[in-house]
């Protein structure tokens, strides 16, 4: 029933909501910087094998908080593989750590716990409890069982505050599956929000957003990226060169290329790479954008 | 849904405490007054079961309405409430270090030592409240924490059933075999042959009922009421919010499990006999009819659908054998093929039609006054949206 | 020694029994999902097919052969139906398909007890399959050599099916990534009418199958339907290897229980058996792994 | 819930005071505390049950047929209801009981014993039967009991059970074990059978009627070899043959019920015993069963009843012509079947007798009532309401019909808990 709600025609224009309330979301990250001082991610000889099939194969990276990396590739090139070896998805070997945890082999409810949270291709809310609902639930891991067993009397300060940040306070009541796609993102977002998550990993979270959600959607995430470990999977080269701070290339479960977006997309091995196999599949706007930018939107 | 919904578009805390005060008082009304006024002892009774078979029921709305788990094997915990207290009932008959006639017929003429704890009330009533639910509980821990579920789960609890009614069969020196338990006299010391005696236990299966949904009305607007439709919905999604959907399944089929149980425990009383034939493959599947036809994701609809249908059963049956077998199995189709969300969604239909706002399905139209036009745009905006995305979900 | 291996041709012709009931069901069930609890009302169908067709050719033996065919095409006639009117509108609720073909299921036993009669019915054996096999001092009952044979034969001729032919490859693209076959141009709703048909001609097979063995009566499919899901279950979806694996495996189990304890406990300690397999390994035997989050 | 001693365990309760205080305590779950609050009142009190509700005044006479019509028993059952329909039919038309036309109320049991005691309760109070015919399953006369006995009515039950029961509510007209089960053993002893296996399906009659066997066997000089149960629908008895022909028996015993019995005896015929050299007797294979086993399949193999539609009789010829006339000349009629038939000219004579309907009038008359039935005569056995009955060891032929090859010197006295038997002491 939900995938239905999903992928029926949004309900309510994305314009009857206001925008991102990028001043909201000092209340919600005002956290002390300190907090997130150790926070780093560290992935050594990461590989991920399904049924033979190296899907990932010893994979370095490391993301300072601060970082608001971007990770690129052609299809198959193991970027969401990543995010599903990192919080507990897929079968992983080697080392993942944050913040000085180890991750690899914990199950994905205390990945989370430990301070990850990630969002889905395909944005995944709850379709049938309201925005409000998402995100008391996103609040609530830490909730005893007291607490859980009775009605919520006032709405938590910190998702009224997020409500505000990613412009949802209109639609509060209404479920989340009659919102825009748009929309369904920004809640997902709020949900990382309010869940406190420090290292975020976002999977093509621009996907279906207008230009105009786009510019907000990469503000709001260069602000959180200020204080926290915020890792991006995302095929807009345009979005990416607006917003990333730096890039890691895959191709064929490794690393590819990593730096700057100007060093990566100088990089020949990147160039070939997205020529070589590139007329095709989703990877082709890396270096189609060189030459024309605006072509390269993508919509999901 | 639309339960969760309306707590969240009203000001949900001031109202629904009068309207579930409001729901128990007609409950008792009807189920106190009307009920055994209008009822002989014969018929009283009868309701008395279904009054039982709909304890499972509202567990069955919790945990597959809400929870979304398919709960194939719910006769298993019916089974083991409705054991422990014929085995009590057994017991007590026999007196103080008596042994029952059937463990004298079948068995070794010895009561076996783990029956033993039985024979004290307190013992049996506390082994109905914990037993099937500790069960389920240690058994959905097992499974949820694998992620077995959907149909997994559902083909799994089934064959727990098959293998349960098994097991009960084989053992006949203690369980009585394919006969059951049966012949009991008194319950808790009170004589079961006394009309008086039997009308108590109609009243104590209402009592117990009502109490029921009013806990799983109290659940449906909690946060984990909120949390377990998050987690039916979207159980990866869950899990990366930091919980363990395992732990919010478990609360739920866990609960589930003991209204079987004390479903089961009354309904041997009742009935007079508890055997495998209540509590194998076919009655467990059949518990869920009238939970399908009633609307499973409703508050009163499991508990309407399972009485309306056992009391279709008991009345068309008598006339016609083979044609009830049609008609249970045409429900079947039809409601779940066409009106997945029961017969309740024709109630929120019918009232989108007439241009009244959805509501929760507890709440009786009256109570929600607000015409079209009288409340703020936003509201009423948001109240058209609530709906449209309900139909969309009921055609999925 | 001699029970011992009689013991094992038991389990083998079991697991044989099992397999053929669900190897169907691992089509449907694998492939798209659904929870088909009439799968066992098409293996009647299948035996009285068998039946009816008895009485029109006199020989037992050409009237076996004549009837694998024919049940094929029933069952798999009756699968298309039901998948045809509902539940081809299911899709996207799979939970929902098990109380559904539930209620067909009903609906199927009471058609037969109002067709054939409630009583059992007879399927003569033929003479060349009456008797046994003399075999390293034990006696192999033909019928369950037959029965066996028949088992493998199937599943070869599917797995070649799907392996070799445009059916097959449509049917693997479509259980692998339901939405990708789509969007590259395969029809998934004309696979599916098809996948639903061979998986229901199976169990039509099955049926005649077991006209061997068993009794023939309104029942006849209730007494399997729990069994084959258990194979399924354990087998994991996807890929027929693991039905195979997971038939044979808990024939042998269940021969083995039996041997050393009672025929009803047996089935209760397969049950806990496959909860404990289940703990290690939650998706079965063999599955195939897609990317959908659900 | 607490514990309280009851003082009053025997004595009849009356709560009176039931609304306010009963409401309540039965919402708060305390339900004890409701009824202890009405214990006080006791008041006076009825008859257990209620004065009965028959209505004797008019032309006519309710009875009740309680049978299985749907669920897995309704193959067998429905075949006594076709006789119980045509006994009435008989009896309407030679004038009914006591100058009253019987006037049947007919009810589904469904095949579970829960369905059989609300049914039974439904034809007692509601319709207000003189009497109930019908059962099949122990479990559904284990459930009928109680209703029977507190609502003070009577049931007539035509099948052959596990005996160790004998209630004054209940006239049980199939047989006992003594009529059966032993008759069946004793003409293997006579046949020198020194090895037997038993096998059975899992449930009530086959395990007591096993531990008879084994009692017995043990009396006898026979060793039973094996004891092999079967859940209900079990469909694969490979392993259950394997055991039974590495075994060394020289005969089978077979209780199994229904269809088990078609998946046994297909896998006993391919592994290629015969009924030569290992006999299966079998105590639930009647006339109707054996088209669907396959006569194939059983042809040779030895049944124990105490009626065929073979046996010898002119009330026999009259009831076999009178049911192929009413049902089908390929309609068989078996034991059960006749023992049904047999159950309702049994009451009328107790009727008759007691020259009343009133269930006290018929216990009192019931002993010595007999009645040349198409088995033989039978007479009914005030002490325990069983009744006397030839035992009869038949053949399986060819045609699909039971020959008897062995009969008992004339009908054997009931004695549901062998206490006319030495071995078997201890038993029950």
């Amino acid at each position: 029933m939900s995938e239905q709600t999903g992928t029926g025609e949004p309900v309510v224009p994305p314009d009857a909501t206001g925008g991102l309330d990028p001043e909201a979301l000092e209340a919600v990250i005002a956290a002390p910087g300190a907090r997130f001082r150790h926070d780093y991610l560290e992935i050594r000889d990461l590989r991920v094998v399904f049924d033979g099939f190296v899907a990932v194969d010893g994979v370095d990276l490391t993301v300072t908080q601060g970082d608001l990396r971007f990770l690129i590739g052609p299809n198959g090139a193991g970027k969401t593989t990543i995010v599903d070896a990192i919080t507990g998805l897929a079968p992983a070997a080697g080392s993942v750590q944050f913040g000085g945890v180890e991750l690899v082999g914990k199950p994905s409810h205390k990945i989370v716990r430990a301070g990850v949270g990630r969002t889905f291709q395909t944005a995944s809310v709850f379709d049938e409890l309201t925005v409000l609902q998402n995100l008391d639930i996103a609040a609530g891991a830490g909730r005893g069982p007291w607490t859980m067993l009775r009605r919520r009397h006032v709405v938590p300060p910190e998702v009224e505050a997020a409500l505000e940040t990613v412009g949802l306070t209109q639609v509060r009541d209404l479920p989340a599956g009659v919102l825009a796609h748009g929309q369904k993102q920004w809640l997902e977002i709020g949900m990382l929000l309010v869940q406190d998550a420090r290292l975020l990993l976002l999977d093509e979270p621009v996907a279906g957003m207008s230009q105009a959600e786009r510019e907000e959607t990469g503000l709001l995430l260069q602000r959180i990226g200020e204080q926290r470990t915020v890792v991006v999977v995302e095929h807009d080269m345009e979005f990416l060169r607006a917003f990333a701070s730096s890039v890691t290339v895959l191709h064929q479960g490794r690393v590819l290329s990593e730096g700057t977006v100007a060093q990566v997309q100088a990089d020949p091995r990147v160039v070939e790479v997205y020529l070589g196999s590139g007329a095709h599949g989703r990877g082709r706007g890396m270096a189609a954008s060189a030459a024309e930018p605006a072509a390269s939107t993508e919509v999901e | 849904m639309s339960a969760a919904t309306g707590t969240a578009t009203t000001p949900w805390w001031q109202r629904s405490t009068v309207r579930v005060a409001g729901g128990v008082a007609v409950a008792a009304v009807v189920l106190f007054g009307i009920a055994p006024a209008v009822l002989s002892d014969f018929r009283l009774n009868l309701l008395a079961k279904f009054l039982c078979l709909a304890m499972v029921a509202v567990g069955i709305g919790l945990a597959w309405g809400r929870g979304g788990m398919l709960v194939l094997g719910q006769g298993v915990f019916f089974g083991i409430g409705g054991y422990l207290m014929a085995m009590h009932m057994k017991l007590a008959d026999a007196g103080p270090g008596g042994v029952p006639d059937f463990l004298r017929l079948y068995g070794d003429g010895v009561v076996p030592g783990w029956w033993e704890p039985l024979r004290s009330p307190v013992v049996t009533v506390l082994a109905i409240l914990v037993l099937p639910a500790g069960i389920a509980a240690l058994l959905g821990l097992a499974v949820f924490r694998r992620r077995v579920r959907g149909a997994y789960f559902a083909i799994l609890s089934q064959a727990l059933a098959a293998a349960f009614a098994i097991l009960l069969v084989g053992q006949q020196k203690v369980t009585g075999g394919t006969n059951g338990l049966n012949g009991f006299r008194s319950f808790f010391g009170y004589d079961l042959a006394d009309p008086i005696n039997k009308r108590m236990l109609y009243f104590i299966a209402a009592g117990v009922l009502i109490a029921m949904v009013v806990v799983v009305r109290l659940l449906m607007n909690s946060r984990y009421g909120e949390l377990l439709v998050a987690v039916r919905d979207q159980e990866n999604r869950v899990r990366f919010l930091g919980y363990d959907p395992a732990n919010v399944k478990v609360v739920a089929y866990a609960i589930a499990a003991c209204f079987a149980g004390i479903g089961g425990a009354l309904f041997a009383p009742v009935v007079g006999i508890i055997s495998p034939a209540d509590v194998g493959v076919i009655p467990s599947i059949g518990f869920l009819v009238g939970v399908a036809i009633g609307g499973r994701a409703t508050l009163l609809g499991p508990v309407l659908g399972a009485v309306a249908v056992s009391w279709a059963e008991t009345g068309l049956s008598e006339q016609f054998p083979s044609f009830w077998t049609y008609f249970q199995g045409a429900l079947f189709i039809l409601v779940v093929a066409f009106l997945p969300q029961g017969f309740a969604s024709l109630g929120t239909l019918w009232r989108r039609r007439r241009g009244t706002p959805a509501d929760a399905p507890d709440d009786p139209p009256t109570t929600h006054p607000s015409a079209p036009g009288s409340s703020p745009d936003a509201d009423d905006d948001a109240q058209h949206a609530a709906d449209s995305a309900r139909t969309a979900g009921r055609h999925a | 020694m001699d029970a011992l291996f009689s013991q094992l041709f038991a389990g083998l012709s079991l697991g044989s029994v099992l397999l053929l009931a669900a190897l169907g069901l691992a089509l449907t069930f694998g492939q798209m999902g659904v929870i088909n609890m009439a799968h066992g009302e098409f293996i009647m169908a299948g035996a009285y097919t068998a039946f009816v067709l008895q009485a029109f050719i006199p020989d037992a033996g050409v009237s076996l052969l004549v009837a694998l065919p024919v049940g094929f095409v029933v069952g798999g006639l009756l699968g298309l139906l039901l998948e045809v009117t509902l539940i081809s509108r299911m899709y996207r609720r799979p939970l929902d398909t098990l109380l559904v073909t539930f209620g067909v299921a009903l609906v199927l036993q009471q058609l037969a007890r109002d067709v054939f009669g409630a009583p059992n019915v007879d399927v003569r054996a033929p003479a060349w399959l009456s008797g046994a096999v003399p075999f390293l001092g034990m006696n192999l009952p033909k019928t369950r050599l037959f029965i066996l044979g028949l088992a493998i034969a199937c599943v070869v001729v599917l797995s070649l099916v799907l392996k070799l032919t445009s059916l097959g490859r449509r049917i693997r693209a479509t259980v692998q990534n339901r939405d990708l076959a789509e969007t590259s141009g395969v029809s998934t709703r004309a696979t599916d009418r098809l996948t639903f048909f061979v998986g229901s001609g199976i169990a039509g097979i099955a049926g005649v199958a077991l006209t061997l063995l068993g009794s023939i009566g309104p029942t006849l499919g209730t007494n399997y339907i729990v069994d084959a899901f258990l194979v399924v279950v354990v087998g994991g979806i996807g890929q027929l290897k693991g039905a195979v694996i997971a038939a044979f495996s808990l024939g042998l189990l269940q021969a083995t229980f039996e041997y050393s304890t009672t025929a009803s406990l047996a089935k209760v300690l397969l049950f806990v058996v496959i909860v404990a397999f289940l703990q290690v390994r939650p998706q079965g035997l063999v599955s195939v792994r897609t990317r959908s989050l659900a | 819930m607490t514990t309280h001693t009851l003082p009053l365990r025997t004595t009849r309760k009356r709560a009176l005071a039931l609304s306010a205080a009963a409401l309540a305590a039965a919402l708060t779950l305390s339900a004890c505390g409701g009824a202890r609050t009405a214990e006080g009142t006791a008041g006076t009190a009825s008859a257990s049950g209620g004065a009965s509700c028959v209505d004797t005044s008019g032309d006519s006479i309710k009875i009740g047929f309680l049978n299985s019509l749907s669920g897995t028993m309704a193959i067998s059952e429905q075949t006594v209801r076709d006789s119980l329909d045509l006994a009435a039919e008989e009896i309407n038309a030679a004038g009914g009981v006591l100058g009253k036309q019987l006037q049947i109320v007919a009810e589904d049991g469904a095949s579970e014993p829960t369905v059989f005691a609300e049914k039974a309760e439904k034809l007692i109070s509601s319709d207000c039967v003189a009497a109930v015919f019908g059962g099949w399953t122990s479990s559904s006369r284990k459930a009928m009991l109680p209703v029977f006995e507190s609502k003070n009515s009577l049931l007539f039950y035509p099948v052959q059970y596990e005996g160790l029961e004998a209630s004054p509510n209940i006239f049980y007209t199939g047989a006992t074990t003594n009529q059966q089960i032993i008759p069946g053993m004793d003409y293997l002893a006579e046949q020198g059978k020194k090895k037997v296996f038993l096998v059975g399906s899992d449930y009530v009659f086959p395990r007591t009627a096993n531990k008879i066997i084994n009692a017995y066997a043990e009396a006898n000089d026979i060793e039973i070899v094996g004891e092999e149960y079967a859940p209900l629908g079990h469909t694969d008895f490979a392993t259950i043959v394997n055991k039974l022909k590495s075994s060394g028996a020289d005969a089978v015993f077979n209780t199994l019920n229904g269809d088990s019995n078609v998946a046994f005896f297909k896998e006993y015929k391919n592994v290629g015993m015969t009924a030569d050299t290992v006999p299966v007797v079998s105590v639930s294979i009647a006339e109707e069963e054996v088209g669907g086993i396959g006569v194939d399949n059983v042809v040779g193999q030895l049944t124990a009843w105490n009626y065929y539609q073979t046996v010898e009789s002119p009330e026999n010829e009259t009831f076999v012509a009178a049911f192929k006339e009413k049902y089908g000349e390929n309609r068989p009629t078996s034991d059960p079947m006749e023992a049904a038939y047999t159950s309702l000219y049994l009451w009328k004579g107790m009727v008759e007798k007691a020259g009343s309907f009133d269930v006290a009038a018929i216990q009192e008359a019931a002993d010595g009532v007999s009645f040349d039935a198409p088995e033989g005569t039978v007479t009914v056995n005030g002490d325990n309401h069983h009744i006397a009955k030839t035992a009869y060891i038949g053949e399986i032929g060819p045609d699909g019909l039971i020959y008897s090859i062995w009969e008992s010197d004339g009908p054997i006295e009931p004695d549901p808990f062998l206490e006319g038997y030495d071995w078997a002491e201890g038993l029950s």
